[in-house]
């Protein structure tokens, strides 16, 4: 004889972080500002002249510039729920071919333009291999990161090409009429305003947030998903290539290796800035206070004498900060809210 | 926010007990929380006299309740048998799995359950139906001394919930406990002897199904008298809208050609499998056909191009609410604003400040849509209303015609009825409606014309005259040649 | 009645076993065609360049691809499980450097170098593994996390010093140059670990789990499967392999310093892709994964041979590799087109 | 061509050179100041050759009572030490003295903090001259470069045969030009028996450059020389070599620390390489920063200054110190060197 009675006053899971929920986001972006206005603290009471002199803040900002300028494009593309490793190798490739194309006697009027194209076509392949054939893009763009970086050493070989007309390497690393914020930087702070603009108050970031989060119910809504990633990697492509342009004016030196590694930088930028790796989910002021956050928190280390090693290491760890801070403040509030600790709700972890 | 207040429940072994509610009574949060899922704040679950404090699903399970949920919680990639028997394969030598007994013991399931699926066959690929098929044979694996079941049948034809209903008759007599839940009235009547009807998470009644009937059932549920179910006005039917000519996707379905013209309910009926959703997904664009054209006022559409589709004034609300028909984690006015992207630009191109809330907040009242917050997710409603938030993201693209596909599965009668008269209401506004749908009753209720669809192909369309019970299952089970 | 029908042949018969035997084929497939490009591309390479074959060579192509196979066989673990494991390079670094220092200022006898170095790499899975598993937060991010902080300690651990061969008992060197009846010592130590995690993931209850958490982790959750518990588990083995795989690694290049192993992680997610491992979690072999690994070495070995310059030889690995996916997803579709057009017979 | 191509860029670039010269002019004396601010910028921190010459330049700085730093990236990434040079500036120190992983990317920031009144002195690898005040020259490229081929020439024998050349990443500055005067000097009709077949880059990662040098033996079976002008490479090769059946065979040569590679010289898998100190390479490079910083030299050409227990040295051409003609190590003398 079975007999199973219940009595129970249920409330109903809310699972902490489902869906685009301001209030959350908020409440993130706010721990990065609180973190920045920490590091400039910092950085202002341990080094106090040095770190406030304007000639700082440019190079603090001069030094984040083809980061901050990648970080802009990659958080569409993460939004979207998609991923690019191979910015840093585009970036690489086309200042390669800039100098290349230097070397024979193009216009610099020429080259830029040109590259910007590269760029996009390299883009372009990602985007193809991605939508058409429909493979994971964290595996495409390894590879490409591979080809690109490869195809760089196919260009330039192991030359260094370095006689850039000067009026461009001194806008390079000259400053904007006279204020202390870097040429490259207005770059950033232009395009920033676009992508902000895209992303948050236009249809295509409406649908870049709907296919993020789920891809077929945004087709199953009209959303032009294969077209609209397509787009993102191509843009991508071609941003990281105005990143290469910026990044051979910026030390007047073209070479194959230009900007190795960077892709890991730019992706811990966005992440930091609270977007979600699994798509759907971020706000682009989030990615800005990352990234100064980050340049101004090395900045003031560097200048405290603090070595490389441990640099690397407070990157890694702003990291995991910057997804475990909201998980597990989220999961405090949860087990007061239900004095018992439940048992949340999995949200289910994906590469 | 509470889901569910001092919820008493008793099943008794060689029982099966019905618990009814409209959409957002609390079924399926009662099911978490006897499945040890989700933890009640107060009170306990007892069995067998003793309280049991589940502190996770395998705890139920330990304790001897199984559970089917309402969605299917399934293993893509694995085989059927692992999915049936996960975390209890039988083990040969060396504590290494034995797949050979695990297929047979399976396929011996499957077999107690009549259909023929290979147990090896991965659940990838598999229509609904038999996802929740092997969902059932989960359940009864476990020899359950406890078997709760939310909404199994929602997906299920005829014969398929025949014989789970032989099943669960087996099992009652085996002494085992069943808690049923179903908004398909008939079948509580059909298999259940006691019924626990809830109403915004509080039990109305607790009697027996013999005491009471159909309308009893539903006024207690609904809380108040519910009129006709089908509230089906005939307009007057204009000129044809949408013409399919010879639609053909390799292995899903062959030539078809229909049209719907304006005022009209046609309704696609046939059994699961036979392709219906398909044909839909094929119009829209959503799968590229491999031959055949769909016009719409006389423009043929590009194929495989939703967008398309839309411009032409067709709106598709799918058969899967959850993967297809929402995007769960965005807010209400978000999911809303999707399918208007275009429209709700400003002359600056940019979308206007709470231009969405406002579209938004129109639809919730036309469709008398219970929410909390326009800004909290879709997935806190409950399915009923998650179906009119997509129904209301398509009526806002004022469409000529609108294909919908499965209306009212998962809804209870209260929205169901709703939802009945809105269709009939657009109808009447001269909106074309192509009615996909798996229960006879809506198909005869609403349609004007009936398609009814066998193994991919038209196998006879019926008059709203001609339509009865018998012609329809007829022709769907293959008995008359296509007509 | 409320559905349209009684009893009526369900169409799914026919159908579904006709999937059955292709799905079949497709799972196999997988580890065959790999199988059969490895063969075409050694027979290809060896007629352009018979000394492609000579014994020395293979056994350098098997040495040089230990390490990465054995990552790899970790990495399959954990991205079974829906997750991703980009720490291991640097594990594998700071676990070598490890090795080093017992060697060289603690003389630690060289079974004890093993077990310490298994340890501690399973010390740094289980880091990862609680901030995947009970955080409830992507291991993309951590692991890109402590990729950073481990090889930052490890630079910092380090600094400077580099350790040499000569630090190093010869008997633990000769590890990579020794072999038994013709064949490498070091690879074996791969192939078991390798045997032992394929037996684990195809034929143990808490193998099959970690593929049910990868194919659906709300579904495994209802499903009563320890998840916190397996996914820790899958993040402590990756470690503790990728700290197996820095100790062979101090035996192998012998000159150790904080460099060692950067940016490995990519050649081990790049042998689980090749390999066939979903991305996403649920399917997916080690034996795939350690023939990925396999054949990226035998390509660069091919390039090296075939005298390429060393300009090309990045850019074509890149491309290979894209080949190989590419490929791979594209039998996929057809495949599925197939599928259909069979179904429609009976239509 | 429209706009502004390379060929119009020709004239323009000849300026910069011309001012460095006419300052120099102003010739100085006196004695180096206490408590100068120098600060060590190598082109990896973790380097182990880097760590042996920065040490000198400590004991050096220390010698004149100087403040000694030391700071770099970990990463051999061109850029990587450009925020180090302008933190640098921000903390007007007296002088940098840096080593360039790019010796073009640090100009622009080194100009910054020359302007800032910084003297900069390169060492071990160069940058364009407008980058820096002094560069100290571990031993002139060209003696290197040719030596180098000398030496592996005599090990190899008359009968000659196929060398190949084991190099860092491809655009290491100071390797690049070696293996110019490499290639110049095999030019010499003496060498024409020797024959170099290939130049692999290991990119001073171990690993890399073991499996460089395993491909080259699988690629060339009959070669029988290989020079690697780096200290990870040689040390890589070394160890293959070691194990394969081509040790004492194929002969190996190159630029190596004698600690790394005592052991091969001794059991004969190295028959000779070369170095200079990298220590006193420090060492004189910081009383080089020390002499500008206190004004007793401006780094014009015949200037002198003493630079501790290397004694009197004079500022040559393109503002260049020289250290020295390095030191060959074999089985013979390898034991009285301890770096
Ligand atoms: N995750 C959640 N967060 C907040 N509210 C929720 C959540 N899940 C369900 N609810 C609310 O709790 C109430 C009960 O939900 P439940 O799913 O139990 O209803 P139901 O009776 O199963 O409805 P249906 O018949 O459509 O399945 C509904 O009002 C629903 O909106
Ligand atoms: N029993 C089955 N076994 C295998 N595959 C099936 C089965 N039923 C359906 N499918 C797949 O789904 C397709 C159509 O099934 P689906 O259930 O969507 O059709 P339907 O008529 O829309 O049924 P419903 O809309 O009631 O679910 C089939 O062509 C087939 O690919
Ligand atoms: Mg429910
Ligand atoms: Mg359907």
């Amino acid at each position: 004889m079975s007999d199973v009675k219940t009595n129970v006053e249920g409330d109903v899971v809310r699972t902490s972080d489902s869906g685009f929920d301001i209030k959350r986001l908020g409440r993130w972006e706010t721990v990065t500002v609180f973190l920045l206005l920490m590091a400039i603290l910092y950085g202002a009471t341990t080094s106090g002249s040095d770190f406030l002199s304007g000639g700082n803040l440019n190079s603090i900002l001069s030094d984040m510039s083809e980061i901050a300028i990648i970080a802009l494009p990659l958080t569409l593309i993460i939004v979207a729920a998609e991923i690019d490793l191979s910015v840093a190798s585009v970036l690489g490739l086309t200042s390669a071919l800039m100098g290349y194309l230097w070397n024979h006697g193009w216009a610099m009027e020429m080259i830029i333009p040109a590259v910007l194209v590269i760029g996009a076509l390299a883009g372009a392949l990602n985007g193809v291999l991605v939508t058409r054939l429909g493979l994971p893009s964290l595996a495409v763009t390894i590879g490409t990161l591979a080809m690109y970086r490869g195809l760089a050493y196919v260009v330039l070989g192991d030359q260094a090409v370095a006689d850039f007309p000067s009026k461009f390497t001194e806008w390079g690393f000259g400053t904007f009429a006279g204020t202390q914020i870097p040429n490259p930087f207005v770059v950033f702070i232009v395009l920033a305003v676009v992508f902000f603009v895209v992303l948050h108050m236009t249809g295509i970031g409406r649908s870049i947030f709907a296919m993020g989060a789920n891809e077929e119910a945004a087709r199953f809504s009209g959303v032009r998903v294969k077209r609209i990633k397509f787009w993102l990697f191509v843009v991508t492509g071609a941003i990281s290539a105005l990143a290469g342009v910026v990044y051979a004016f910026r030390f007047a030196s073209a070479r194959a290796d230009n900007g190795a590694g960077l892709e890991l930088s730019v992706v811990a930028v966005v992440l930091l800035g609270g977007v979600s790796i699994f798509g759907g989910k971020g706000h682009l002021l989030g990615v800005i206070c990352a990234m100064l956050l980050l340049g101004t928190l090395r900045n003031a280390l560097t200048l405290n004498d603090v070595s490389a090693e441990v640099l690397t290491i407070v990157t890694g760890s702003l990291l995991l900060l910057s997804v475990l801070g909201p998980s597990v403040t989220a999961r405090v509030r949860e087990a007061l809210r239900r004095g018992r600790g439940v048992d949340a709700p999995p949200t289910p972890t994906t590469t | 926010m509470r889901a569910s207040r001092n919820v008493s429940i008793a099943l008794r072994s060689g029982e099966v007990r019905a618990l009814a509610g409209e959409n957002g009574a609390g079924k399926s949060t009662i099911v978490r929380m006897l499945a040890g899922v989700q933890r009640p704040d107060e009170g306990d679950v007892l069995v067998d006299g003793e309280v049991k404090a589940f502190h996770g699903p395998a705890d139920a399970r330990d304790a001897g309740v199984a559970v089917i949920y309402q969605e299917p919680t399934l293993f893509p990639d694995l085989s059927i048998a692992e999915n049936v028997m996960m975390g209890r394969h039988p083990l040969g030598s060396g504590r290494r799995i034995d797949f050979k007994a695990l297929n047979r013991t399976v396929k011996e399931l499957l077999d107690r359950l009549g259909v023929k699926l290979d147990p090896e066959q991965p659940v990838k690929g598999l229509s609904i139906a038999d996802q929740q098929i092997v969902e059932i044979a989960k359940a009864l694996s476990f020899d359950a001394r406890v078997l709760i079941m939310d909404e199994p049948t929602a997906a299920l034809s005829g014969h398929e919930v025949d014989r789970l209903f032989n099943v669960v008759r087996t099992l009652k007599e085996r002494g085992a406990a069943v808690l049923f839940i179903s908004h398909r009235l008939d079948e509580i009547f059909t298999i259940c002897d006691t019924v626990t009807v809830l109403r915004d998470g509080e039990v109305t009644h607790d009697g027996r199904t013999a005491e009471m009937d159909t309308d009893e059932l539903v006024r207690r549920m609904v809380g108040r008298e519910l009129s006709n179910l089908f509230p089906k006005v005939d307009a007057e039917i204009g000129e044809s809208v949408l013409q399919v000519e010879r639609l053909t996707r390799e292995g899903v379905f062959v030539d078809i050609s229909f049209e719907v013209r304006r005022g009209e309910i046609v309704a696609l009926a046939g059994l699961v499998g036979a392709g219906r959703s398909e044909v839909a997904r094929a119009i829209f664009g959503i799968d590229k056909p491999d031959a055949g054209t769909v016009t719409v006022d006389g423009r043929t559409l590009k194929p495989g191009s939703p967008t398309g589709a839309m411009k032409a004034g067709i709106g598709l609300v799918p058969e899967d609410r959850r993967q297809q028909g929402l995007v769960m984690e965005l807010s209400i006015e978000r999911n809303m604003g999707l399918t208007r992207l275009q429209a709700l630009r400003n002359k600056l191109g940019v979308i206007g400040m709470g231009s969405e809330a406002k579209l938004a907040s129109d639809w919730a009242t036309k469709l008398q849509l219970k929410y909390h917050k326009l800004s909290d997710p879709v997935g806190f409603l409950s399915g009923g209303n998650q179906q009119k938030v997509v129904l209301g993201k398509w009526l806002a693209t004022s469409p000529k015609v609108l294909i919908i596909d499965e209306p009212t599965r998962g809804i209870d009668v209260g929205t169901k009825a709703e939802v009945h008269r809105l269709m009939s209401e657009l109808a009447g506004q001269g909106l074309a409606v192509l009615m996909i749908s798996s229960e006879l009753p809506e198909v005869l209720g609403m349609a004007d014309r009936v398609l009814v669809m066998h193994e991919g192909r038209i196998a006879r369309e019926l008059s709203r005259e001609e339509a009865d019970e018998e012609n329809v299952v007829r022709a769907a089970t293959g008995q008359v040649a296509a007509a | 009645m409320s559905a349209s029908t009684q009893a009526a042949p369900t169409p799914a018969a026919p159908r579904a076993e006709e999937k059955t035997s292709w799905i079949d084929t497709v799972v196999r497939a997988r580890e065959v065609s790999l199988i059969g490009v490895l063969a075409i591309l050694v027979i290809a390479v060896s007629l352009a360049e018979p000394r492609f074959l000579n014994a020395q060579n293979l056994r350098d192509i098997l040495l040089n691809v230990t390490i990465v196979a054995l990552l790899a066989v970790g990495q399959t673990i954990v991205v079974v499980t829906r997750n991703i494991d980009l720490s291991v390079g640097s594990i594998l670094g700071i676990t070598a450097f490890a090795t080093g220092v017992m060697f060289a200022d603690h003389n630690v006898p060289i079974p004890l170098v093993f077990i310490g170095g298994i340890l501690f790499g399973a010390c740094f899975g289980v880091v990862n593994g609680v901030m995947v598993a009970y955080a409830r937060v992507p291991s993309l991010v951590i692991t890109l996390g402590t990729l950073y902080v481990i090889r930052g300690i490890d630079y910092w651990w380090a600094s400077g010093r580099q350790i040499n061969a000569a630090d190093m008992p010869d008997g633990f060197l000769s590890l990579a140059t020794q072999n038994i009846l013709g064949f490498p010592v070091l690879p074996l130590f791969t192939i078991v670990a390798m045997v032992i995690v394929g037996v684990v993931l195809g034929r143990s209850r808490t193998g099959r789990e970690l593929y049910a958490i990868g194919s659906n982790p709300d579904a495994a959750v209802l499903a009563g499967i320890r998840v916190t518990r397996r996914v820790l588990g899958a993040f402590v083995a990756s470690g503790a392999i990728a700290g197996l795989a820095g100790v062979l690694y101090a035996s192998r290049y012998g000159t150790l310093d904080a460099v060692a192993g950067n940016g490995i992680e990519l050649f081990a997610v790049s042998a689980v892709v090749v390999g066939g491992v979903a991305i996403f979690g649920g399917s997916g072999t080690v034996w795939g994964a350690a023939l990925g690994a396999l054949l990226l070495a035998t390509i660069r070995s091919a390039l090296v041979i075939l005298q390429v310059n060393p300009f090309w030889e990045q850019a074509i690995n890149g491309a290979l590799l894209l080949l190989a996916i590419g490929l791979d997803a594209y039998l996929a579709m057809r495949l599925a087109r197939e599928l259909r057009k069979r179904s429609s017979h009976r239509v | 061509a429209c706009g502004s191509t390379k060929d119009d860029e020709e004239s323009a670039t000849s300026t910069p050179a011309a001012e460095a010269t006419t300052e120099g002019a102003a010739a100085a004396g006196g004695e180096i100041k206490e408590g100068l601010k120098i600060a060590f910028l190598p082109k990896q921190i973790n380097n182990p050759y880097f760590t042996i010459s920065d040490k000198g330049g400590e004991d050096a700085v220390k010698a004149f009572g100087g403040e000694f730093k030391r700071v770099g990236p970990s990463d051999t990434a061109a850029s990587s030490q450009v925020s180090y040079i302008n933190t640098l500036t921000t903390q007007k120190q007296d002088a940098i003295v840096i080593s360039a992983n790019d010796a073009n990317a640090v100009v622009p920031a080194l100009e910054k903090a020359k302007a800032a009144g910084i003297k900069v002195v390169t060492y071990d690898s160069d940058t364009a001259p407008e980058g820096r005040d002094l560069f100290i020259n571990q031993a002139a490229a060209e003696d290197l470069g040719r030596s180098q081929v000398q030496l592996l020439a005599k090990q190899i024998g008359p009968e000659g045969g196929e060398i190949a050349i084991l190099s860092a990443t491809p655009n290491a500055t100071n390797q690049n030009t070696w293996i110019e005067f490499m290639k110049d000097e095999l030019s010499k009709p003496e060498y024409s028996k020797l024959k170099l077949v290939k130049t692999a880059y290991g990119n001073d990662d171990d690993q890399k450059s073991f499996e460089e040098t395993q491909g080259l033996l699988q690629a060339y079976p009959d070669l029988k020389g290989i020079i690697s002008p780096t200290t990870v490479g040689i040390a890589a090769a070394a160890r293959y070599l070691q194990g394969s059946d081509a040790k004492g065979k194929v002969k190996l040569t190159g630029l190596g620390t004698p600690n790394q590679l005592r052991d091969f010289v001794k059991d004969g898998t190295i028959e000779g390489f070369e170095l200079w100190d990298p220590g006193k390479l420090g060492y004189l490079a910081a009383y080089a920063a020390g002499a500008l910083a206190s004004g007793v030299i401006t780094g014009a050409e015949g200037e002198t200054f003493t630079a501790g227990d290397l004694g009197e040295r004079t500022i040559g051409a393109k503002g260049e110190v020289l250290l020295g003609p390095p030191t060959v190590f074999d089985k013979a003398n390898i034991d009285e060197f301890d770096f």
